[in-house]
C-alpha cells in the first residue's frame, strides 16, 4: 500500500523501526521521557531502546526498580502533571502487578473527576508466545486492557505501525496501551525514509478477497496471510482485516468485509473464553446477523498455560493450517469444489 | 430507622435507652439497632423530648421507619423512606421459528424471492441451505448484485385485514395464512352469501381464440382466462350491484371494474391483486396485464395499490381441476365471480346432441346488496358476451 | 538526618503562637468536626449513600498541615479526605454536592465522599485504592522537579497503606529519586476492623519509610501544634530539595470505620480514654489557658460554622442531577465514545 | 438424429420448466410423468414454458399441438422431430 511517490524504501526491523520513533518521541518534545525496567543501560529487554540512553541522558530515559505498581503510577502521575511519559513494562505478563493503577488511576481518573483532569501516557508491552518462555512469559491479554473503558489499545503488526503508532499515541490526551507482539521483533522488511505518524482509529484490509474475512491482529496477522495464500490455491479467495486498533474496534470495516464475504473467521491468540475474539463475533451477529452465510468460526489459542515444549507450544497456538481449516469450515461444499 | 451502611434495606430495633418524656440532647444514644454486622448505636440528631416510641423491641423494620416521636422541638425523628425495588416482570422469549437449517442470509433472501427453503438442496457446511443456494433456486442471474431491488412493494393478503407483521420486502406465508383466515372468518360472519352457477358453451370462444391466436407470435399469444375477465368486466355495466365496496353499512358501487384475480403462489398461499380498469382495456391489453401481474406476484413485486382497491374477485381455479368453484367473498368487496375447469360435455344446441367444450361459471354475492334475480342475469350477460368473443 | 521525636516538646512554634493563629487553628478543626458530624446524620437520613469515611478525631493533623502548603503544591489523599479538602480550600458547599450526587458537586457527583477532586486547588482526589494514589504522588512530584518547579506533593494515607507493596515501592523509587514528597502518614491504629499489633509486625512506621534511607519523624496527630512544627520542618527540607520526607501522626477515629458499624474490634473503653485527647477539648484549653481564646470567641466560631455546614447542605439540597446523556462523557477526552 | 441434438433438446426444455417452476425438484423428474399435474402448472406457467422453448429453440408450438407436450418424454420427441 506504499503510494507511488514515497521516498526510497530501504530495509529495516520492526524493532529498529520501535527504536526510530523512541528516538523522534525523545527528539520532538521535551515532555517526553522513557522510563521502565532495563531501558537505559540495557537498552531495552527486547533492544528496542539501544542507545537512548546516550543520546537523551538518565534524566530521560530512566531505568527502574523492578517495582510495576510505583512506576506506572508514577508515570500517570508524570502525565497529569504536564509530561508525556513512555512506560515500558517489559511483557503483558508483569503488567498485572500495575493493572490496579491502570485501571483504577490512568482508566478512571478523567471521568471520575468530572473531566478536571487526563493521563496523556503511553504504555508499551512485549505480549504473546512463541519463543519457548513458557506459561509465565508467553500470555496474551491485550483483552484485559481492551475491556476497560477510558483506554485506547492499540496492535501494531507491521513495521509501517510499529513506526508510527507511537506519535499518534503521544498526541492522545488519554492513556493508550501498545502491544508489541514477541516475535515481530525481529521481522524484517521495507520502510519509506520518511515514514512517519500513522492514524490510529481505523482497521486496515492487508488482502483483499470475496469468498470469507479472517479478521487478526498483531502476531495472527502474518499467519492469516499465510493462510490465505494456501487458500487462493485452493480457488477460495480470502480477505485478511488488520484490525491495528482493539479498542475501539473499527465495526465498520469488519462489519462491510463481513457483509460482503458473507463469512468471517477470527484469528486470536487469546484463550477462546471471553476473548477479544468473542466480543469482534457479538458485534458482527449484531450488526450482520441476516448477511451471514455460515457460523462465525474463531480460531484461538488452546485454553492451556503455554507449554514450554516445542510441539506442544505450535499446538497450542493458533497456525496458519487451522485458520485454512476455519476458513473452509465457512464454505460448505464450495469450499471442497 | 437510620440508614446505617451501604447495603442496609431493614434494621432490627434491639432496645431503646429512653422512653416518652425523656429529655434528649443532639448526638444522644437513644437506641440499639440490629444491623446483619451487628448491633449498632442509634443517635438522635433533634434536641427535645421523647413523644412517643412506635416500634417495640424485637420489631424488624425497613430502613425510613418512624421509630419515635418527640416534643416541643416538635419534629419526629427524621424518617426516610427507601424507594421500594421494583421488578421488572421477565420478558418472555419469543416463540422459535419452525427449525430451518438455513443460513439468515439464505433465509432472508429466500423470504424476499417467496421461496421455500425447505425444499431446497443445501450445499453449505452440514448441508444446510447457503444463501448461492437460494440464488440458483430464484435462476436469477447473481452478478453479486442483491435480489432484493430497492423499489420493492410490499406483499399483503387480499383483503385489507391487519398485514402480517413481517419484514418489509418479503412475503411471509404464514403470516399470509392468517391474514386469509381472518378475512374469510370475518367474510363468513358478516356477509350473508348467495351462490348461484351457470354452464356456459366456449365453443366459439375457444374457436375465435385459436385462430387469433394462430395469427400472432407466441409471446403476444392470448389465454383464454383473459376473455373470461374482459367478460366479467363488461357484465359488470348490466349489474352493476355485484361491484365495490360494502363498508360502514353503506355499498358504494365503483364505476371502474378492477378486478382482483386469485393467484396461487408456487408453494402454497393465494393472493388476488387487481387489473386496473379491465373495463377500458382490449383483451389483448388485458393479456399483457394478466401476464405481468401473475409473474411480479411470484415474486413479491405488487403495488399495494394492486392489493387494496380490487372491486370484484375472478377466481380461475378451474385451470387445476375443479369444475366448479363457489368462493368466499373478500371483504369489504360483495361478490366472488369463479369459472371451473373447461370439461368436453355433451351438449343440445338446437336439438342437435354433440360434445362441447363447457365451463361453469360461479357467483357468490352479497344477499345484503342484491338478489338471485340480479346475479342470474350477470351470470347470462357474461355467457351472452363469451358467445361473440370478437367483440369483447 | 532523621528526629526520632518521641513526645510533644515545646517547640519554638508553640511560643509564637498569637491570638489570629489560635483562633484560626480552633476554627479549621471545628469547621472539619461539625461537617463530619452533619454528614453522619444525612447518611443516617439516606441522603448521603455508598461509603462515608469520617474524619472525626483525625482533625489536628489537617488543620497542622494544609494551612502550610503553598497553593501551588499538590495533594494526593485517601477516601476519608473530608477534612484535607475543605482546609485545602475546597468549597463545602461543592463536597456536600458531590455526597448527594450532584452535578455541582466537585466531581460533577461522579465520584462521592471517596473521591472528591478540585484540579484548580492541585487537589488531586481522594482514592479508595489503599496505597492506589501513592504512586501517583510520586508522578505529580518527578513532573515537577523534571520542569524545574519548586513545587512540593503532600501524599496523605494511612496506617493499613503501610502494608501495601505501592507503599513499599514507592518508598523505595521516591527515595532513590529524591522526589520532592512530603508523606503524611496518619496511623489511626485500625485499618478498618484490624488493630495495628493484628496487622503490622513492626509498629513504629516511621522506622519503615526510615529503611528506605529517606527523613522521618514521628509525631503526636492529636497536637495541632506539634503537627504543625513538624510539617513545617518537613516541608523546608522537601522544598529544599533534599528528597523526600516521611512523618508518622500517631492519631485516633473517634466513630467506626465507615459511616456505621458495630465496633466489634475495639473496646468503649479505649475509645473512651482516647476522647480524652480530643485534639479540639486539648487546644480549646491551652489557649485559652493563655487566654488567646475566650468562651464567646467559641460561640462566634459555632455560629460560623453552624451556618457554614447549612449552608453546604441547603447548596446540596438545591443541586441538580447530571444529564443521564452525558453518561459517557469525559471517558475519553477526544471523540468521547469510550 | 444423433443423441448429441436430443440431450441438449432435452436440456433445454429442463432448463425452460425451471424458469416456471423454479422450486421444483427436476433432477428426480419421472420422464413419463403429466408434466402439468407433477409440476403444479396453470395455463399462465404452460405459457411461459411454450414461450421459452420458443426463445431458445425458435420453434412455435401452436395451442392445438399442447397435448404433444404432455410429459417430458413427448416434449422431446415433439421439439426433435418439429425442431429447425
Amino acid at each position: 500500500m506504499t503510494n507511488g511517490t514515497a521516498a526510497p524504501a530501504r530495509k529495516t526491523t520492526y524493532r529498529e523501526a520501535v527504536r526510530a520513533a523512541l528516538r523522534e518521541a525523545l527528539r520532538s518534545d521535551e515532555r517526553v521521557f522513557l522510563m521502565g525496567e532495563d531501558v537505559g543501560r540495557y537498552g531495552g529487554s527486547y533492544a528496542c531502546s539501544l542507545g537512548l540512553l546516550e543520546e537523551f541522558g538518565p534524566e530521560r530515559v530512566r531505568d527502574t526498580p523492578l517495582s510495576e505498581a510505583a512506576f506506572v503510577g508514577a508515570g500517570i502521575g508524570a502525565a497529569m502533571a504536564g509530561m508525556r511519559p513512555i512506560v515500558e513494562i517489559m511483557t503483558v505478563n508483569f503488567s498485572l502487578l500495575a493493572l490496579d493503577q491502570i485501571l483504577n488511576n490512568a482508566a478512571t481518573l478523567r471521568h471520575m473527576s468530572g473531566g478536571q483532569v487526563g493521563v496523556p501516557l503511553v504504555i508499551r508491552m512485549a505480549t504473546g508466545a512463541g519463543r519457548q518462555v513458557a506459561a509465565q512469559h508467553s500470555h496474551s491479554l491485550e483483552n484485559f486492557y481492551a475491556h476497560i473503558p477510558g483506554l485506547k489499545v492499540l496492535a501494531p503488526a507491521t513495521i509501517e505501525d510499529a513506526r508510527g503508532m507511537l506519535a499518534t499515541a503521544l498526541e492522545d490526551p488519554d492513556p493508550v496501551i501498545l502491544f508489541e507482539h514477541a516475535m515481530l521483533y525481529p521481522v524484517e522488511g521495507e520502510l519509506a525514509a520518511d515514514a512517519g505518524a500513522v492514524p490510529i482509529d481505523r482497521a486496515a484490509i492487508r488482502r483483499a478477497g470475496k469468498d470469507a474475512t479472517i479478521i487478526a491482529y498483531g502476531g495472527t496477522v502474518a499467519k492469516s496471510l499465510a493462510a490465505a495464500q494456501t487458500l487462493a490455491e485452493r480457488g477460495v479467495d480470502a480477505e485478511v482485516i488488520d484490525l491495528r486498533t482493539l479498542r475501539p474496534l473499527d465495526d465498520d470495516t469488519i462489519v462491510a468485509s463481513v457483509t460482503r464475504t458473507r463469512r468471517a473467521v477470527i484469528v486470536d491468540e487469546g484463550w477462546r473464553t471471553g476473548s477479544l475474539a468473542a466480543e469482534v463475533c457479538a458485534r458482527i451477529v449484531e450488526k450482520a446477523f441476516y448477511d451471514l452465510d455460515a457460523p462465525i468460526a474463531r480460531v484461538c489459542t488452546e485454553e492451556v498455560p503455554i507449554p514450554y515444549a516445542k510441539h506442544l507450544e505450535e499446538a497450542a497456538l493458533p497456525q496458519p493450517a487451522k485458520i485454512v481449516d476455519a476458513v473452509l469450515g465457512t464454505m460448505g461444499e464450495a469450499g471442497h469444489g | 430507622m437510620p440508614s446505617l451502611g451501604a447495603d442496609m434495606d431493614a434494621g432490627t430495633l434491639v432496645e431503646w435507652h429512653v422512653g416518652p418524656g425523656t429529655v434528649v440532647k443532639r448526638g444522644d444514644v437513644v437506641a440499639l439497632v440490629e444491623t446483619d454486622k451487628g448491633i449498632v448505636e442509634v443517635e438522635i440528631w433533634e434536641s427535645g423530648t421523647i413523644d412517643a416510641v412506635l416500634v417495640a423491641p424485637g420489631t424488624k423494620v425497613p430502613v425510613g421507619t418512624v421509630l419515635a416521636t418527640t416534643r416541643a422541638d416538635g419534629a419526629p425523628t427524621p424518617a426516610t423512606a427507601a424507594p421500594p425495588a421494583v421488578l421488572n416482570p421477565p420478558v418472555s422469549p419469543a416463540a422459535p421459528h419452525a427449525e430451518v437449517r438455513a443460513s439468515p442470509a439464505a433465509k432472508q433472501l429466500a423470504r424476499e424471492q417467496g421461496i421455500d427453503v425447505t425444499k431446497l438442496h443445501g450445499t453449505g457446511p452440514h448441508d444446510t441451505v447457503t444463501r448461492a443456494d437460494v440464488e440458483r433456486a430464484v435462476g436469477a442471474t447473481a452478478t453479486g448484485a442483491p435480489a432484493t431491488s430497492p423499489e420493492h412493494e410490499r406483499m399483503q393478503a387480499p383483503p385489507p385485514p391487519a398485514a402480517a407483521a413481517e419484514r418489509p420486502s418479503g412475503i411471509d406465508t404464514a403470516g399470509m395464512r392468517r391474514a386469509i383466515a381472518a378475512a374469510m372468518a370475518r367474510s363468513k360472519r358478516e356477509i350473508p352469501h348467495y351462490y348461484l352457477s351457470a354452464d356456459i358453451d366456449l365453443a366459439a370462444t375457444i374457436a375465435w381464440l385459436e385462430g387469433d391466436n394462430a395469427r400472432r407470435p407466441v409471446t403476444e399469444r392470448i389465454l383464454l382466462a383473459a376473455l373470461l375477465l374482459k367478460a366479467t368486466a363488461s357484465a359488470i355495466r348490466e349489474v352493476p350491484e355485484i361491484n365495490g365496496h360494502f363498508v360502514d353499512g353503506v355499498f358504494r358501487p365503483s364505476s371502474a371494474a378492477h378486478l382482483g384475480v386469485a393467484i396461487s403462489l408456487r408453494q402454497g398461499g393465494l393472493i388476488a391483486p387487481a387489473i386496473h380498469d379491465v373495463q377500458d382495456k382490449s383483451v389483448a391489453e388485458v393479456q399483457i396485464a394478466l401476464r405481468d401481474l401473475v409473474a411480479r406476484t411470484r415474486v413479491g413485486r405488487l403495488r399495494s395499490s394492486e392489493m387494496s382497491d380490487p372491486t370484484l374477485t375472478v377466481t380461475n381455479l378451474g385451470d387445476q381441476g375443479v369444475e366448479s368453484v363457489f368462493g368466499v367473498i373478500y371483504p369489504p368487496q360483495v361478490a366472488l365471480v369463479g369459472f371451473g375447469r373447461v370439461v368436453e360435455r355433451p351438449w343440445a344446441s338446437g336439438g342437435m346432441l354433440g360434445v362441447r367444450p363447457i365451463v361453469t361459471a360461479t357467483l357468490s354475492a352479497d344477499h345484503r346488496v342484491s338478489d338471485g334475480h340480479r346475479g342470474g342475469v350477470f351470470l347470462a350477460a357474461v355467457n351472452r358476451l363469451l358467445q361473440r368473443p370478437e367483440e369483447l | 538526618m532523621n528526629h526520632l521525636a518521641s513526645g510533644p516538646e515545646p517547640s519554638p512554634d508553640f511560643l509564637q503562637l498569637d491570638r489570629n493563629e489560635a483562633l484560626s487553628l480552633l476554627r479549621s478543626m471545628v469547621r472539619i468536626r461539625r461537617f463530619e458530624e452533619k454528614c453522619a446524620e444525612l447518611y443516617a437520613a439516606g441522603k448521603i449513600r455508598g461509603f462515608l469515611h469520617l474524619y472525626i478525631g483525625e482533625e489536628a493533623i489537617a488543620a497542622g498541615v494544609m494551612p502550610l502548603l503553598d497553593a501551588d503544591d499538590a495533594i494526593v489523599s485517601t477516601y476519608r479526605e473530608h477534612g484535607h479538602a475543605l482546609l485545602r480550600g475546597v468549597p463545602p458547599g461543592a463536597v456536600m454536592a458531590e455526597m448527594f450526587g450532584k452535578v455541582q458537586g466537585c466531581s460533577r457527583g461522579r465520584g462521592g465522599s471517596m473521591h472528591l477532586f478540585d484540579v484548580s486547588k492541585r487537589f488531586y482526589g481522594g482514592n479508595a485504592i489503599v496505597a492506589g494514589g501513592i504512586p501517583i504522588a510520586l508522578g505529580l512530584a518527578l513532573a515537577d522537579k523534571m520542569q524545574g518547579r519548586r513545587h512540593v506533593t503532600a501524599c496523605l494515607f494511612g496506617d493499613g497503606a503501610v502494608a501495601e507493596g505501592e507503599f513499599h515501592e514507592s518508598m523505595n523509587l521516591a527515595a532513590l529519586w529524591k522526589l520532592p514528597v512530603l508523606f503524611l502518614c496518619e496511623n489511626n491504629q485500625y485499618a478498618m476492623g484490624t488493630a495495628i499489633d493484628r496487622y503490622e509486625s513492626e509498629q513504629n512506621l516511621a522506622l519503615k519509610a526510615q529503611s528506605y534511607r529517606m527523613g522521618v519523624e514521628r509525631v503526636d496527630g492529636m497536637d495541632v501544634l506539634a503537627v504543625r512544627a513538624a510539617t513545617r520542618r518537613g516541608l523546608e527540607l522537601v522544598r529544599g530539595g533534599g528528597g523526600p520526607w516521611f512523618i508518622e501522626l500517631v492519631t485516633y477515629r473517634f466513630r467506626a470505620h465507615s459511616a456505621y458499624d458495630p465496633e466489634l474490634y475495639r473496646s468503649k473503653d479505649e475509645v473512651k480514654q482516647w476522647r480524652k485527647r480530643d485534639p479540639i477539648v486539648l487546644f480549646e484549653a491551652l489557649a485559652s489557658e493563655r487566654g488567646l481564646v475566650g468562651p464567646d470567641d467559641k460561640v462566634v466560631i459555632e455560629q460560623e460554622i453552624d451556618a457554614e455546614v447549612a449552608a453546604a447542605v441547603a447548596f446540596a439540597e438545591a443541586g441538580s442531577l447530571e444529564p443521564v446523556g452525558d453518561l459517557t462523557k469525559d471517558v475519553c477526552a477526544s471523540r468521547g465514545t469510550p | 438424429m444423433s443423441t448429441i441434438n436430443r440431450d441438449a433438446v432435452r436440456q433445454t426444455i429442463l432448463d425452460a420448466l425451471s424458469s416456471v417452476a423454479p422450486e421444483a425438484d427436476l433432477a428426480s423428474l419421472d420422464p413419463k410423468a403429466a408434466l402439468r399435474e407433477t409440476l403444479d402448472l396453470d395455463s399462465m406457467d404452460f405459457l411461459n414454458f411454450v414461450i421459452a422453448l420458443h426463445k431458445a429453440l425458435g420453434t412455435d408450438v401452436p395451442e392445438r399441438d399442447y397435448a404433444k407436450l404432455a410429459t417430458l418424454e413427448s416434449c422431446v420427441e415433439y421439439l426433435v422431430t418439429h425442431g429447425r
